[in-house]
């Protein structure tokens, strides 16, 4: 299981060794989100939970559509709803399907401790593998997108996994396959951007002059992408980020920090040894001893 | 070199418990905490049992070590307080490092770089402790928010190093400073050991500042 | 593999077929791969075609049972996804269509006839004969006693109004046929379906 | 639907009134979108609220609940004077030139031959002018004042768009900019769809909301063609089935009449049935009705139907009454008048209005006897589930049943969808339990009372002792003999009068052409003849080719009628057979005969030149601008106000309501006036589930796990309610207690000048399945039926609203 004998892998969590790269010619996999197609119906969420067998709690009405309230261990996909009135005064009902991004460059990935609990396959998609996953919460930590939830009964960490067991056989993702207007599309990544391309096209022709795509730079690009109507402000989407990046004090964590630490630690440690080579034991000496008894006794005995 | 008749106890049977869980706790966060630090250390996870008793025996060691460490402040505070021998002990650390005691201006109980530990460590194991507090995901994970816990993180990561160097000072000084372990296993040391290294120390003893029974003819 | 904008959007959005996607990142790899990935749980189950039970676009879906209907074995379904085949919904479903399964195995799905007399206060378990028998039972003495052959007039009539029949809207059109049949023939006309709501 | 649902993706306009397609049919939604990208489409949706539909839409504009004719007349009036119609269209196509006779008149809300006592109409001035032999009299150049379009002009020149924003609260400047949206698809070869729903039938003026925009679409010239139609989104899988097999107390199987009771013989019966042509050479399959009820008689009796017993006419019941629908069947109940009641798959104590009146209905039964795959509330009306059901068990004497069905999953047969398919369906798996099929389980009643009869005797059995029952396995009939016997065989050879060909006796037809009025041949629904052939299952097959990718995939399953995919598409081309987009041709005249992607709605080699209209189940053969008697609230649609309706009609104000729409006279008293009961209601389905099913579904029931309302923003301010807070919300016939949903999305609107609120109320919780429990919006909507159809108003009546606290557990 998930070792490397697949040759598939890009990345992998807390490994130090360079992954296998002689698999260099797949093509990396996305997914495309097209918001302006997209009606809210929580298909993707449905298919979702019917594939990976996942049942969360039967919550409550909370004044919103979004059910469940939050993405959870069993909730790796959640419409969002966000009812916004533009410039005009006009109202648009801005639904999202949130879920992983599946970073090019994914925090969760570089956050992780367990080597091997995250894993980059060469397409693009990262997923965790639940065997090695130690329930730390550093993925939470490390994910700009705020996406890992940690289970409270078996203390792993989950989050969507792209359906790569589906894509592993030539299909594509659940949630791909049941959205009914077609606005979550799967193809390589090249296609998607292209088709991409096409709809922001059209989408300018219909009016919105900040039609774009949302394939964040600061992450490496990701492998779940948006066509978003305003490009320009994606925060209107239920609080998509601006500027998705991994946290710099994350960065730091887990960048710089970590050799300059072993190398601090390791300084101090060689700095003992050497000097222990140098300079030497400092022994009591037989004089100190006498010195010593002599200092007991001498005020001892004055009273 | 003939044995000394004397002995004088340095540290109570209390003393040496707690200061060895502490020291327990300590290398075993070291271990645990380190393997979570950083992937080239992820082979400590093993000694726990896997990652997951790992992660989560951490923290509750944590607090242990934090419980643990209290009882050492309660005992050694006072005689790690600041006084004027400390400045000047530590202008002479050209002569403390190159063992030549001679030159060192004689020191109580506990010599500036001892303090220094001490209170480093005081410093940073509560830091340690609430940091720890924040990231602690299993209960305290929906509490805070994750830029804060990102902040913690960080803060935790940082303060356990320089714990873990202070403590490699403190183990490497041990050591070096011969006998020294020994004052912290059979609780210890020789008047001369009293003599060379805290001279002032010896003179409170032998006037009997800290009373008749720490010094007793060796058994 | 040259594709025309048209062709592009059928493969991936709406019929993708499955063949296109081994150039996609899994392909010769995708088996070693799929010891780390969760195994894919189709791959021996039957397949079978069906249509949505619930609304009327009637989209196309794929039952997946498992068990290969060897005489020793229960088909139990496990899972359920859109037909790419089928030309309205093109492998597609809505957030009821793709949770079908749990409609098939439903807690509430009823087992066994059920019965709950006059002032009763809970249902209790009967057998089928016992309830089809005493249904019969009640229905003949009401329609004995109301029935009505020939109106004021003279005009043969033969109608029945004193017991009314609701026929479903997701039942099929055979047994709609002979539901038809079994009521008419009883002279049933308080008869009707849901067209309305 | 005329069209498919692929067709969608063909129309140039899409308009989303009366219905919320992506909402409640969000997988042939998407041909809307495909339309959007494919074919440049504008989406356009008028809806009280900013729904799913509303989310992807290009345009909206709200509407008050009720109001859609107000509208769409507007709409006519616009059309009309901005002369945006296709000309050659609604002069070829439409009865726009027929002159109407004198005596038809509109005055002050009531058209001519209004009966105030009965509440209905004498239709008999509502005709043509005829000439001597029995046509109707046009005028082609349209002067004549008494020509259905200049009738039309007159009627709707009141709808002015300030009128249209008086009663609708619609902002003029939006409904101005979808006139012109939908007068651009006036062109031959631009099309606009129009899909709806619920939003439209359920009104006490339901038939003719869809009425006027079936005019518009006549007179656009979108009738017919790819892109265009009428396309009314059917709830359930089989409802459209269960409709063509006749399972409504009036029909039988093919939309044939069950006969009434002042139709004393066949002959009588069939006299009323006979087909006779308004406009000359004009055809229709209507002229084979006596093919077809024979054909029927034949399939269900056997050699117990003959010629010598009229084809054992006498064994079908007679009606005395129009119909007897369901609201009639709990007024029945409520008055001692039905004393069992077996529903199959079927929940009316979620389903029908005044939840209150319809469990005081079951109450009263003797039996009731449920047939469905889940737990019911019907099957436990009588049981206490507190504020949700308050039932007091021991008072109830009802016999209840409760058997368990097998599921979709878990059967072979046929369904038919919104698009006329029949579409074959296997089974997976052995049902739950001891749950049995429908079909076995209406066999085993029938064989029991058929056995009770033979041995006891009893009130006239002759049908049911006759009853045709040669299934293999007589007690559990396979579905493929079933489907057989609908499509039809021959009972001796028949020869071809034509061509001569020779069906064999004992084979399968292939059509209702073959279909014979002397015995020869049976068919237990005409319409499906030609389903299942010699040539095997024509349900099951699987072609989905799709010549041109124009959206018919003609081999795909199979469609009634004879596999025609969209209705009147002769209207697709011009009189002279050339289609008027030629971009998107459906069939065409190669001078020989009618060839294309689709079956001729048409005699196949009928000549243009002939002059037969296209629309060929009409008498005239035109589509109907005036209605003539079809419509039982007038040939012209008219607003009306909803029974409760916030305001008196601005048009009439002595006749606010439809004058003729179903009230009886308790459910009257159970109206509520706007003093108490201020805000507009509009119940609705949420797209995570289907009406009271899937919350028996775990997913579904996490998707949408609790009963609440949407209310608007300025609302909520004014009575305090939160975001998510409890409210209660009352009506004259009860209350509901549930979750506040306070959104932008419902604003109010001027009617009037004055603020109207509207409050949504989605219907999906009842108190048995998985979601959490809920009274059911069905606690608080009123018991009347639209006056052509019965179907009740659940889209718009009146209700209070307050804060309050959550419900005892």
């Amino acid at each position: 299981m998930s070792d490397l004998q697949s040759q598939d892998y890009i990345r992998r969590s807390a490994s130090t060794m360079t992954p296998p790269s002689a698999r260099n010619h797949e093509e990396e996999v996305a997914k495309l989100i097209d918001v302006s197609r997209c009606i809210g119906c929580k298909a993707c969420q449905s298919a979702c939970m019917e594939w990976n067998d996942l049942r969360p709690e039967i919550g409550h009405f909370e004044g919103s559509y979004q059910n469940p309230a939050d993405l959870g261990p069993s909730v790796w996909t959640l419409m969002k709803f966000a009812e916004y009135e533009n410039e005009q005064g006009n109202l648009e009902w801005l639904i999202r399907k949130d879920g992983c991004m599946h970073c090019e460059d994914p925090g969760c990935l570089k956050a992780c401790p367990a080597r091997g609990a995250i894993v980059q396959y060469a397409n693009g998609i990262v997923d965790f593998i639940s065997d090695k996953c130690i329930g730390c919460g550093y993925c939470v930590k490390g994910c700009p997108f705020d996406i890992p939830r940690i289970s409270k009964t078996d203390h792993k960490s989950y989050k969507c996994t792209l359906c790569s067991d589906r894509v592993s056989v030539g299909l594509e993702p659940a949630c791909v396959k049941a959205c009914p207007t077609g606005a979550i599309m799967f193809g390589s990544k090249t296609d998607m951007k292209h088709w991409a391309g096409e709809r922001i096209d059209e989408l300018k022709s219909r009016g919105f002059d900040k039609a774009g795509l949302y394939d964040p730079q600061e992450v490496g690009g990701t492998h779940v992408m948006y066509v978003l109507h305003h490009a320009d402000k994606p925060s209107l989407y239920s609080g998509l980020p601006d500027k998705p990046r991994i946290s710099p004090v994350v960065s730091a964590w887990k960048g710089v920090i970590k050799p300059l630490a072993l190398i601090g630690i390791g300084l101090a440690a060689l700095a003992g040894f050497f000097h222990s080579v140098t300079v030497g034991p400092n022994e009591v000496t037989e004089e100190d001893e006498v010195e010593g008894e002599r200092a007991l006794r001498e005020k001892e005995n004055t009273p | 070199m003939s044995r000394p008749k004397t002995v004088i106890i340095r540290y109570t049977a209390l003393n040496r418990v707690n200061h060895w869980i502490t020291a327990i706790c300590f290398v075993l966060l070291t271990l645990s905490g380190l393997a979570m630090f950083h992937p080239m250390l992820f082979f400590f996870s093993e000694l726990f049992g896997g990652g997951q008793w790992m992660r989560a025996a951490h923290p509750w060691i944590g607090i242990l070590l934090l419980l643990s460490y209290i009882g050492l402040i309660i005992q050694f505070w006072r005689e790690n307080l600041p006084n004027k021998d400390d400045a000047a002990w530590m202008d002479s650390m050209k002569y403390v490092v190159t063992n030549d005691e001679e030159h060192v201006p004689p020191v109580g109980r506990n010599n500036a770089g001892q303090k220094l530990v001490f209170w480093s460590m005081t410093l940073l194991i509560p830091v340690l402790f609430f940091s720890g507090i924040l990231m602690w995901e299993v209960y305290f994970g929906a509490a805070t928010s994750i830029p804060v816990q990102r902040v913690a993180v960080l803060i935790h990561s940082l303060a356990a190093i320089a714990a873990i160097i202070v403590w490699v000072v403190h183990v490497y000084a041990a050591i070096w400073i011969r006998n020294s372990v020994r004052a912290m296993t059979q609780g210890y040391v020789t008047p001369g050991w009293a003599w060379r290294h805290h001279r002032k120390w010896l003179w409170e003893l032998a006037s009997g500042q800290h009373g008749k029974n720490v010094i007793r003819k060796r058994p | 593999m040259a594709l025309t904008r048209r062709e592009f959007i059928k493969f991936t959005g709406l019929g993708l077929a499955a063949s296109s996607l081994g150039v996609l990142g899994f392909g010769a790899s995708g088996e070693a791969q799929a010891a780390a990935v969760r195994p894919f749980k189709l791959t021996h189950a039957t397949e079978t075609r069906n249509t949505c039970t619930y609304c009327s676009v009637a989209c196309g879906i794929l039952i997946y049972s498992m068990g290969d209907r060897a005489k020793n074995a229960r088909s139990n379904i496990i899972h359920i996804e859109g037909d790419p085949d089928h030309p309205v919904n093109r492998g597609t479903l809505c957030p009821k269509g793709s949770a079908l399964l749990d409609i098939v195995h439903a807690p509430t799905r009823l087992k066994a006839p059920r019965y709950r007399p006059p002032g009763g206060t809970e249902f209790k378990e009967v057998s089928w004969d016992f309830a089809l028998d005493r249904i019969a039972r009640l229905m003949k003495d009401d329609r004995d006693k109301h029935f009505m052959t020939q109106n004021a007039a003279g005009t043969t009539v033969n109608r029945w109004t004193s017991t009314g029949m609701l026929a479903a809207s997701a039942s099929s059109n055979e047994t709609a046929y002979l539901t038809w049949k079994v009521a008419r023939s009883l002279g049933m006309v308080v008869f009707d379906n849901q067209a309305r709501v | 639907m005329t069209n498919t649902w692929q067709d969608i993706k063909n129309a140039n306009l899409v308009i989303v009134m009366g219905g919320n397609a992506a909402e409640a049919h969000p997988c042939g939604f998407k041909w809307v979108i495909e339309a959007k990208i494919e074919n440049g489409a504008k989406l356009v949706v008028v809806d009280p609220r900013f729904t799913r539909t509303a989310s992807v839409a290009d345009y909206y504009a709200p509407i008050r609940p009720g109001t859609d004719i107000a509208f769409l007349n507007g709409l006519i009036r616009y059309l009309l004077e901005k002369d945006a119609i296709q000309h050659e269209y609604v002069r070829a196509y439409t009865n726009a030139g027929l002159i109407v006779k004198d005596g038809f008149a509109f005055n002050e809300g009531l058209f001519s031959g209004y009966n105030e006592e009965k509440h209905s109409y004498d239709k008999s001035s509502w005709d043509y002018e005829f000439d001597q032999d029995g046509f109707a009299k046009s005028d082609d150049t349209w002067q004549n004042p008494r020509c259905v379009i200049n009738l039309l002009k007159e009627h709707v020149s009141r709808y002015t768009p300030d009128m249209v924003s008086r009663i609708c609260g619609t902002p003029q400047d939006k409904y101005l900019h979808i006139c012109e949206l939908v007068a651009a698809t006036a062109a031959p070869d631009k099309a606009m769809t129009s899909l709806f729903a619920l939003g439209w039938t359920q009104h006490s003026v339901g038939a003719q909301n869809i009425r006027t925009m079936a005019m518009i679409q006549l007179l656009l010239g979108n009738i017919g063609v790819a892109g265009g139609g009428m396309n009314a989104l059917r709830g359930h899988s089989n409802i459209q089935g269960l409709t063509d097999i006749g399972l409504l107390s009036n029909l039988m199987p093919g939309y044939l009449n069950l006969p009434n009771e002042k139709e004393t013989s066949f002959d009588e019966y069939m006299k009323t049935k006979l087909y006779k042509p308004l406009r000359p050479g004009q055809t229709s399959y209507w002229q084979n009705y006596r093919k077809f009820v024979v054909s029927l008689q034949k399939a269900i009796y056997g050699d117990a139907a003959t010629q010598d017993n009229n084809w054992a006419y006498d064994w079908l019941p007679k009606l005395d009454v129009p119909l007897y629908d369901i609201i009639k069947a709990f007024e029945m109940m409520n008055s001692g008048q039905i004393n069992g009641y077996i529903c199959q798959g079927f929940n009316p104590l979620q389903a029908f209005p005044d939840r209150g009146k319809i469990r005081r209905g079951l109450s009263k039964l003797k039996f009731l006897v449920t047939m469905d795959p889940l737990d019911t509330e019907t099957s436990r009306f009588w049981q206490d589930f507190g504020p949700q059901n308050p039932a007091k068990s021991a008072e109830i004497q009802t016999e209840v049943f409760q058997l368990p069905t097998t599921c979709f999953a878990e059967e072979n047969g046929s369904l038919v969808n919104s698009a006329r398919w029949l579409q074959w369906h296997w089974k997976a798996a052995d049902g739950p339990g001891q749950a049995m099929s429908d079909i076995w389980i209406m066999t085993g009643l029938f064989h029991r009372l058929r056995d009770l009869y033979r041995k006891e005797g009893g009130a006239f059995a002759d049908p049911l002792l006759n009853l045709t029952w040669k299934y293999t396995d007589p007690n559990n009939p396979d579905p493929e003999e079933l489907s057989k016997e609908m499509n039809g065989r021959a009972l001796a050879d028949l020869t071809d009068a034509t061509s001569g060909a020779v069906t064999k006796g004992g084979t399968l037809l292939d059509g209702f052409a073959q279909l014979r009025d002397d015995g020869t041949t049976a068919s237990g629904c005409w319409i499906f003849a030609g389903s299942f052939t010699e040539k095997g299952n024509q349900m099951a097959r699987r072609d989905a080719t799709d010549p041109r990718e124009q959206g018919i995939a003609p081999n795909w399953a199979w469609a009634w009628p004879a596999n025609r995919r969209i209705l009147y598409n002769r209207a697709s081309a011009d009189p002279d057979g050339k289609p008027w987009n030629p971009a998107k041709p459906i069939i065409s005249w190669n001078g020989m005969r009618w060839v294309g992607i689709d079956v001729p709605d048409y005699g196949p080699t009928v000549k243009p030149s002939d002059g037969v209209g296209p629309f060929i189940m009409n008498a005239e053969g035109l589509g109907r601008l005036f209605a003539r008697d079809q419509m039982a609230d007038g040939p012209f649609p008219e607003h009306y106000e909803p029974m409760e309706s916030p305001a008196a009609n601005v048009l009439h104000p002595k006749v606010s309501a439809n004058p003729v729409a179903r009230v009886f006279s308790d459910d009257r008293a159970a109206f509520g006036t706007p003093e108490h009961f201020p805000y507009v209601a509009t119940t609705y389905r949420l797209t995570e589930h289907f009406h009271y099913w899937t919350k028996h579904a775990l997913i579904n029931a996490i998707l949408q796990p609790e009963e609440f309302i949407e209310i608007g923003e300025v609302l909520a301010k004014e009575k305090g309610i939160e975001q998510g807070g409890w409210v209660k919300v009352s009506s004259k016939r009860g209350e509901v207690v549930c979750k506040a949903y306070v959104t932008k999305r419902i604003k109010p609107l001027a009617v009037d000048g004055k603020p109207t609120h509207v409050i949504g109320v989605p219907i999906h919780w009842g108190f048995t399945g998985q979601a959490r429990k809920g009274y059911g919006a069905n606690t608080l909507t009123p018991s009347v039926g639209d006056a052509n159809t019965q179907t009740p108003e659940f889209k718009a009546f009146l209700v209070n609203v307050e804060k309050t606290t959550a419900p005892a557990a």
